[in-house]
């Protein structure tokens, strides 16, 4: 009983995980060294920033929203830390924690302007956070006088490279993030909340609860992770630029899809989002290692991002092939 | 002020100056304009280097306002033509810099094929630099060349000159793949590159913050055997120079290069005629410009 | 001592007074019947109760105190809880959280999944829904999702409980139920407002009754004091015949339609069969979940059949999808007027001729004044109330919505029309007009199928009956044999044969 | 009666008119020479390449669907055009004619391919589009071995820099469109069902209509309207480049929701999408001439886009306020 339960609940979730397996399957007869743990370890640092910002994105999608400023708001919260942590009359330690903190308050505080100015005047999402996009990376190019912001101190940037078991620091970021954050969807009232407010919000509205509020509170959440992966990017490139991040809110919003959320709202999971992100990263990293040309890599990849979904849509015909 | 109107009013079209490059350069002209203080100097950039829609549109702009020079640094060198002629047509003095634009189109559009053109040849600037790297990893050693944006100018100059240098040295190109001229896609396409050919000795970016995304690759992988090289010279590849983590890089003088078109427009102002390619220089830098 | 007292309250809409100077007073532990023609004003008093509209002009007092919610959770706060006509709930999510999502329960700040289960079993059994608590709601029936609203208010204790036709889609075994609840939060002295257009119901539940028309009110009753014919007077301001005009006139001529073993996915291989003549009313009743609305639904080809076959005319078609069905003169009222019916922010007029778009245009271009004549035609033979036919559908009354639906398919103007509770939510005199329309409609040759979860309604107007029970056509009854009990027990026919299961698809309703 | 019925109707669609107003008004005093003949020629130039593209995603969002690949299919469609018209062995009316069909067909079989993917499946338009983005991009580079194509004939380039009556020629064509659009939208039994559909696509499909067909043509309106902008822009620009056209979704998308079409379909009218693009094309010129640094001015134009659309919330007193 609850073990029929858990797969069903899984296939549901992870229709999109069958369309991973395959195409890793396919990379690892097709593409040379795609199977080495020092290839796998690449492609887990390659997918956590991504992973990071579509968590935040999973927040907002499911309430029917979409923030387009995460790449902007990304290179202004890096900016600013980074010239926090690079300041040399800081003392390591102080610089260190002071620009995390002061990266995702930025994030935050961009996330808060998005979610109020939407819920006030219930404007699009995207106008308020195209908006948004512009504006901060206006800001980042101010902030920065657009220069490339860099020497970083030994203690942040080691964490770049750390490894836990052969395990990169960031991608362990990353999916604590991922399993905490479904523990909040799935486990908390916040989170179930934020799933019927994309259902029907009317009715929630009628059951007494504002769903102003857990709407904001999403997009300070989104607004949160792009700080976090501000910071991680810091660690993985040892720069901040202000024209970092450009297209990353088509990366995210593409997981969060791929992963089978709807953008309507009400319907998805963190589960499919991470998957999604790793779709992604499987697929940069595999048909490069194939050795295509550009061009052909990229109408291969537009393809497979397709097949990939239409799969999905087979997940529950496959389910039965693949138990029987 | 009515003194301000009648001095001579510049038009300055630039590329992307979220672009440090551009940037340098967009400030050394406007220093160049305050310390100068014979004209009156509008500079406009772009949103993203390929955006050829805007620069147009800001052509056609300082038409309708009938600027007295323009100074254009075209994102497409075949695109910009037709609005170039247009600002001529219209009694604006035009100077292109930085990227060169097309003779074929210009010919075709009716502009002279001796049109006046002040900056750098960088296809020789990928040759210098690809020379170094050639003669540091030596004759037959297996390199990659990290491009700029597919249809980019200066993109398909560079890699030009780096295919001089891989000739001359018997490189072995092991892959030629475009990172669009961004650090991130960089370090993503090395790191994987350096998966798949691990023997690699060379890599070759077409621009600097290109560089950036290959060295922490490399840095990630533990790979201190590989040699990088770039172009632009900007201050954090200076610091991997410095610090050896990076062979060399090509300065263009940015700062310089508006100034200078802006200098020439100025002088065609007053009547001189100029044409043809008024090269800037080029410098190599390396680890020993640092001593 | 009144719990509710509503001091000549006015509420003003653009282009309509939906009441005006109502003064009304609701008495503590009483079970209050509001009743009124379809429009008159009823829903609208309940919004202001739970702040969902505010008063133009007067004022509220509950419990003695001036009462101005501007959001529904000061009503909920104060201890005031609706059933609304109209069903809000959330799709994708759970029966458990649908019940309870506005107070779930918790352990370490986790919503305690556990109990929550329990908890929700309890308020199903209550109300006789017997889903598990983790269905989704969207597979649920109309009808077994009006019951998780029910379940939804009576789960957490409140002063006030109003219930908004709550019955509209309920068989008699559920009705029972609910009013077994009823008396019980009675005795326990909390206060109901109650309201219905079923009059044998309020008569048997209610301790006083308000009439409004009109948006006025006409006055404040006990409820033994009027009788049914003095109340329907008052309602609708003139008598209409009582019982239901059954037109003996009309004999059924040949088979138009013949099913054979039409099996909905889901439901039971071998299917149902059954014809339908020419000029035919065939009523089909059964309990809740027995498969009436699923084995429509597949033969109107708005789902994927399971199997079988359909003839017209004695020639076989394939219906893939409701074009086939329609192009093949056969058309579907559904049950669920707001999610399958309306385009609830599109005018009344777009809403009528969204069936026959041909009719009211040239070479694809709309004639609007074309369009205007019809539905104002429409507005005027079902008289829906409306400020105008450009009125969003959003904005009628639920009764007038339905009228919509209807009207839209009278439009098309089908061979065989299918109507799936074609009266939820019709007042009594327009009920009585659309009785009429549908007998006309048979006199006119056409095949009518009438689903029903109103009893009387179908032994009123129909030639003959089959009943349904657990996917299955458990018999058939011709209007000589029409009685109440035939009826029922049919219906429980196939439930008594086997041993009944707590969770899933096939449990007895 | 009748007048006043009309100017409610206006006020309700144009609702963003009072903000483009008032930001002309604004950028007639502060900025110089805006108010010139010769700039509202280049306004009208600069707009219409996007109002184009804007029409055919009107049509999509209105269905609840999105077109993220117009900007590739564009350059793919220019590109194809484009060696076609400069092929010298072919007789230039020949050539012309030929590339103008082929641009308009490639959009249509782009548009098509979306519309088929996403309906067939039940996919979300964003994968789909999102595939073909990368597709039709590969595609132009390939095709046109990453060159910029140019040299086209004379008798087509002058259709560039022609005016009628000192209106471009290009704009007229944006404006032909845009009443053409609005007239099948507001007049036609499809686009009644366009409206329709996206309120509420199951009542349609129950009303005995088959909203797959709908969605389908939508996605080919789409591309036929990019295959136009695509001929349109080679006009203008006298090339045809595999890398024009990143980032047009965007613009195009803005100017629908900015419009006041909701992304969650049925709402919306095509002449706020006109008057979308006349704010972001208004907006670009004036700042322009205002003659502000470049990151201020990408900070201010995001500011503009938010309070131009929380101006259009206030529409209602705004009306009021005029009338009296
Ligand atoms: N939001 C609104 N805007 C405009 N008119 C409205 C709105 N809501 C209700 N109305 C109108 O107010 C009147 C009263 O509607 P109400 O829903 O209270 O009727 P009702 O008595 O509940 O009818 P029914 O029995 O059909 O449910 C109707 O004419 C309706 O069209
Ligand atoms: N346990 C269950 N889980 C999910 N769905 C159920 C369950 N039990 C019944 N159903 C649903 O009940 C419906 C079958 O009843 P259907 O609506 O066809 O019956 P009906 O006779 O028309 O009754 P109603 O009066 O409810 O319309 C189907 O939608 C079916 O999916
Ligand atoms: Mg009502
Ligand atoms: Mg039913």
């Amino acid at each position: 009983m609850n073990a029929q339960k858990i797969t069903r609940s899984l296939l549901r979730e992870a229709g999109i995980g069958v369309a991973l397996l395959l195409l890793s399957v396919v990379f690892i007869f097709f593409a040379p060294n795609f199977a080495t743990f020092a290839n796998l370890r690449n492609i887990f640092t390659q997918i956590s920033i991504n992973t990071v910002i579509a968590i935040g994105m999973t927040f907002v999608i499911l309430l029917a929203g979409i923030d387009l400023s995460v790449g902007s708001v990304l290179a202004l919260c890096a900016v600013v830390a980074g010239l926090i942590i690079s300041n040399p009359s800081l003392p390591v330690g102080v610089a260190i924690l002071l620009s995390i903190l002061s990266s995702v308050a930025i994030g935050m505080v961009c996330g808060l302007f998005n979610g109020f100015v939407s819920e006030r005047w219930k404007i699009a999402s995207f106008v308020v956070t195209l908006g948004m996009l512009n504006i901060a990376r206006g800001l980042a190019l101010e902030v920065s006088h657009s220069r490339t912001i860099f020497m970083f101190p030994k203690a942040f940037t080691m964490a770049g490279d750390l490894t836990l078991l052969g395990i990169p620091f960031i991608f362990l970021i990353a999916v604590t993030l991922v399993v905490l954050a479904h523990f909040i969807l799935s486990k908390t009232v916040f989170g179930r909340l934020i799933y019927a407010i994309g259902n029907n919000e009317e009715a929630v509205r009628l059951s007494g609860h504002n769903p102003m509020k857990y709407k904001i509170i999403a997009f300070v959440i989104c607004g949160a992770t792009v700080g976090i992966a501000a910071i991680m990017y810091m660690m993985r490139l040892q720069i901040a630029s202000p024209i970092l991040g450009v297209g990353f809110e088509l990366s995210a919003i593409a997981a969060v899809v791929i992963g089978g959320t709807s953008m309507l709202g009400g319907k998805g999971s963190l589960i499919g989002t991470f998957l999604g992100a790793c779709i992604i990263g499987v697929l940069n990293n595999g048909l490069l290692l194939i050795g295509l040309g550009d061009f052909a890599r990229q109408i291969i990849t537009g393809f497979i991002i397709i097949l990939a979904v239409i799969l999905d849509t087979y997940r529950y015909r496959l389910s039965k092939a693949l138990s029987t | 002020s009515a003194q301000a109107k009648k001095k001579p009013v510049v038009g300055l079209v630039m590329k992307s100056l979220a672009n440090e490059f551009f940037k340098q350069m967009e400030e050394g002209a406007v220093a160049f304009a305050k310390k100068d203080g014979s004209f009156e100097l509008i500079p406009v950039g772009m949103n993203s280097e390929s955006d050829i829609d805007t620069q147009i549109n800001a052509m056609d702009n300082f038409i309708a306002k009938k600027v007295n020079v323009i100074v254009v640094a075209p994102a497409d060198s075949v695109g910009m033509v037709a609005a170039v002629k247009r600002a001529v047509d219209a009694g604006i003095i035009v100077v292109n810099f930085d990227v060169t634009l097309n003779k074929e189109a210009m010919k075709n559009a009716g502009l002279p094929a001796d049109f006046l053109f002040v900056g750098v040849d960088n296809a020789e600037g990928a040759e210098i630099v690809g020379d170094h790297l050639g003669k540091t990893i030596g004759k037959g050693g297996k390199v990659f060349i990290i491009e700029g944006n597919p249809g980019a100018d200066n993109a398909n100059q560079r890699k030009e000159g780096f295919m001089r240098s891989v000739k001359k040295y018997n490189l072995n190109v092991l892959s030629s793949t475009t990172a669009h001229w961004e650090t991130e896609e960089a370090n993503t396409v090395v790191t994987n590159l350096l998966t798949k050919y691990p023997s690699v000795k060379g890599i070759m970016c077409a621009n600097d913050s290109m560089v950036l995304g290959a060295v922490r690759a490399l840095d990630a992988a533990g790979r201190k055997d590989v040699q990088v090289v770039g172009f632009d010279n900007i201050l954090p590849v200076q610091d991997l120079i410095k610090r050896g983590k990076c062979l060399a890089t090509i300065d263009q003088f940015g700062p310089d290069l508006a100034s200078n078109g802006i200098r020439a427009g100025l002088r065609m102002l007053k009547g001189e005629k100029l044409t043809g390619w008024q090269k800037t220089p080029l410098r190599l830098v390396t680890k020993a410009d640092f001593k | 001592m009144n719990m509710i007292e509503f001091h000549s309250v006015t509420v003003q809409f653009t282009g309509v007074k939906a009441l005006s100077q109502v003064d009304l007073n609701i008495e503590k532990g009483e079970v209050h019947v509001l009743v009124g023609e379809n429009g008159a004003g009823k829903s609208t008093l309940i919004k202001l109760l739970s702040g969902v509209h505010t008063p133009t002009e007067g004022s509220i007092l509950f419990d003695g105190h001036p009462f101005t919610p501007t959001t529904p959770r000061d009503a909920i706060k104060a201890g005031i809880r609706v059933v609304y006509q109209e069903l809000n709930l959330l799709p994708y999510l759970s029966v458990a959280e649908n019940i309870f999502f506005e107070r779930l329960p918790q352990k370490h700040g986790l919503v305690d999944f556990k109990k929550l289960y329990a908890d929700t079993e309890v308020h199903l059994q209550e109300v006789g829904l017997e889903v598990s608590p983790q269905t989704p709601v969207e597979h649920l029936s109309i009808a077994q999702m009006q019951l998780v609203e029910i379940a939804k208010a009576l789960s957490s204790d409140s002063k006030l409980v109003v219930f908004d036709e709550p019955t509209a889609s309920l068989t008699p075994r559920e009705i029972d139920r609910l009013f077994v609840l009823i008396k019980n939060l009675r005795k326990k002295g909390v206060t109901i407002i109650y309201i219905s257009h079923r009059l044998q119901e309020f008569i048997e539940i209610g301790d006083r009754i308000t009439i409004l028309r009109n948006g006025t009110k006409v006055g404040t009753w006990g409820i033994r004091d009027l009788t049914t014919d003095e109340i329907v007077k008052q309602m609708i301001g003139k008598d209409i015949g009582s019982g239901y005009p059954y037109r003996n006139d009309v004999v059924p001529g040949e088979v138009v339609l013949s099913v054979q073993n039409l099996a909905y996915m889901g439901g039971p291989a071998t299917g149902v069969s059954f014809a339908v003549r020419r000029g035919e009313i065939l009523g089909i009743g059964g309990l809740i979940g027995a498969g009436r609305t699923e084995t429509m639904r597949a033969l109107f080809g708005a789902d994927p059949k399971r199997g079988g076959r359909v003839l017209l005319d004695g020639k076989e078609i394939t219906i893939d999808s409701p074009l086939d069905a329609v192009n093949h003169g056969i058309c579907l009222l559904t049950e669920d007027r707001k999610n399958q019916g309306l385009i609830l922010d599109m005018s009344c007029a777009a809403n009528t001729t969204i069936t026959n778009l041909r009719r009211v245009s040239r070479f694809g271009i709309l004639d609007k004044s074309a369009e205007r004549k019809v539905s104002e035609q429409y507005v005027r033979e079902l008289a829906i109330k409306t400020s105008s036919i450009d009125q969003l559908a959003r904005n009628l009354s639920g009764g007038n919505q339905q009228k919509i639906v209807l009207a839209k398919w009278l439009f098309r103007s089908a061979r065989i029309i299918i109507l799936d509770g074609p009266t939820r939510g019709i007042d009594v005199g327009a009920k009585f007009e659309i009785y009429t329309l549908i007998g006309e409609l048979a006199a006119a040759g056409k095949s009518v199928i009438i689903v029903s979860s109103e009893m009387p309604e179908l032994l009123g107007i129909c030639q003959r009956i089959l009943v349904f029970s657990k996917g299955t056509l458990a018999g058939e009854l011709h209007r000589s044999e029409f009685s109440q009990e035939a009826v029922l027990s049919l219906a429980y026919k196939a439930y008594l044969t086997v041993p009944r299961q707590t969770i899933g698809k096939d449990a007895p309703q």
